[in-house]
């Protein structure tokens, strides 16, 4: 898992019936002093926990699917907590 | 997920009976902002894409998490056709002048 | 899936109990626009494709996914046999039949 | 596998289900001497042994471990930090 910030949203209305009715963010992965640290990614948000502007914790890989109720959708990566603090 | 831009397509009759019926794009990787990169992938077309398209692709494993592709031998599928990437950090949006998209 | 070309083919006499009897191939990769890449890699044939060939080859666990390749160790595959690649009314290969 | 070292705690309130009532923390991977591997690196991992910030530890996960390892229906955790390093023995090569 990984820290990154909400910078985006993807809209797009013609998407695969798994993931329907989920936002699509654009993410640029952080660290933990704010720094960028790579290329900003989509993410995927099952559980509408973040909006543009907030800090995330994000998983990656075959665990982003296991974020969907179905524990079935084709994503890459899915926002799994909404950062209130690092400390 | 990486944001693509469909460019072209690929016919093929003596393929893995799974992958009949579906319809394979060439697609070209490219930034948030619409900017080529370096790589392309062929994937099997989920939302009846066409060329042109600014398309979301789903790679590795998670390509078969479809109905579509469900246990075939795929890994890169379109998930999604982009109406609009908006970017609320000004800092980082299309920083290269107008998307290419 | 990425393109890649055939360029040859894997002889080996010891292999992992369930790789034996299938055709191990070397593909070249190629670009988007059909030109070879530095690149190459061994795969697991299991649609009887030949030296020139242009192929689609899946890699990572879906490589696996073929009806051939289940359950044997490999994460690449050829599972496909291109006969043609277009960009709007551009052909950017077409399959010669006298291969 | 990977070893690191705890730097911060993760705080949050609005998180996936199966997130409720676990640590999250940033961790840095190291060297087995305790520097660090680089500036860029950090990962966010879930606690399993009750790690505390300073500390050692082996993180690390697979697809499918947390589902087992927390007994529950759908997992989407990844980093896992499995253990407390008391001491590492090693060799320079």
């Amino acid at each position: 898992m990984k820290l990154g910030k909400v910078i985006g949203v993807v809209w797009a209305t013609k998407k695969v019936p798994q993931i329907h009715g989920c936002r699509l963010y654009v993410v640029q992965p952080i660290l933990e002093n704010g720094q960028d640290s790579g290329q900003p990614l989509v993410v995927a948000d099952p559980k509408n926990i973040a909006a543009p502007g907030d800090r995330i914790v994000f998983v990656t890989n075959t665990d982003a699917a296991q974020a969907f109720d179905t524990g079935f959708a084709p994503v890459n990566a899915s926002v799994v907590e909404l950062v209130d603090d690092i400390a | 997920m990486i944001f693509a831009k469909v460019i072209g397509t690929v016919v093929s009759t003596s393929k893995d009976p799974n992958l009949e019926g579906k319809k394979l794009l060439l697609c070209k990787e490219v930034d948030h902002t619409g900017k080529p990169l370096n790589s392309y992938h062929v994937a099997v077309d989920a939302v009846q894409a066409g060329e042109g398209n600014f398309v979301l692709i789903s790679y590795g494993s998670s390509a078969r998490m479809t109905e579509l592709t469900k246990n075939a031998p795929i890994d890169a599928v379109i998930m999604a056709i982009i109406d609009e990437v908006q970017i609320t950090d000004p800092a980082k949006s299309a920083k290269k002048g107008t998307s290419e998209v | 899936m990425q393109l890649g070309k055939i360029i040859g083919q894997v002889v080996s006499t010891r292999k992992e109990g369930k790789v034996q009897g299938l055709k191990i191939l070397v593909a070249r990769y190629l670009d988007e626009h059909l030109q070879e890449t530095g690149k190459t890699a061994a795969c697991v044939d299991t649609v009887q494709a030949g030296v020139g060939d242009v192929v689609l080859l899946c890699s990572s666990s879906s490589a696996r996914m073929t009806a051939m390749t289940q359950g044997v160790c490999t994460d690449n595959a050829v599972v496909g046999i291109v006969d043609t690649v277009s960009s709007g009314s551009k052909i950017l290969y077409q399959k010669s039949d006298n291969r | 596998m990977f070893l690191a070292r705890v730097k911060k705690k993760v705080v949050a309130t609005e998180k996936h289900p199966a997130y409720h009532g676990k640590r999250l923390f940033v961790v840095k991977p190291v060297y087995p001497d305790g520097r660090e591997k680089g500036t860029d690196n950090e990962w966010i991992a879930v606690d399993y042994v009750g790690a505390g910030i300073g500390d050692i530890v082996v993180c690390g996960g697979a697809p499918g471990v947390a589902k087992e390892v927390f007994d529950l229906e759908l997992a989407p955790i990844r980093t896992l930090i499995m253990a407390i390093v008391d001491h590492v023995d090693y060799r320079d090569i």
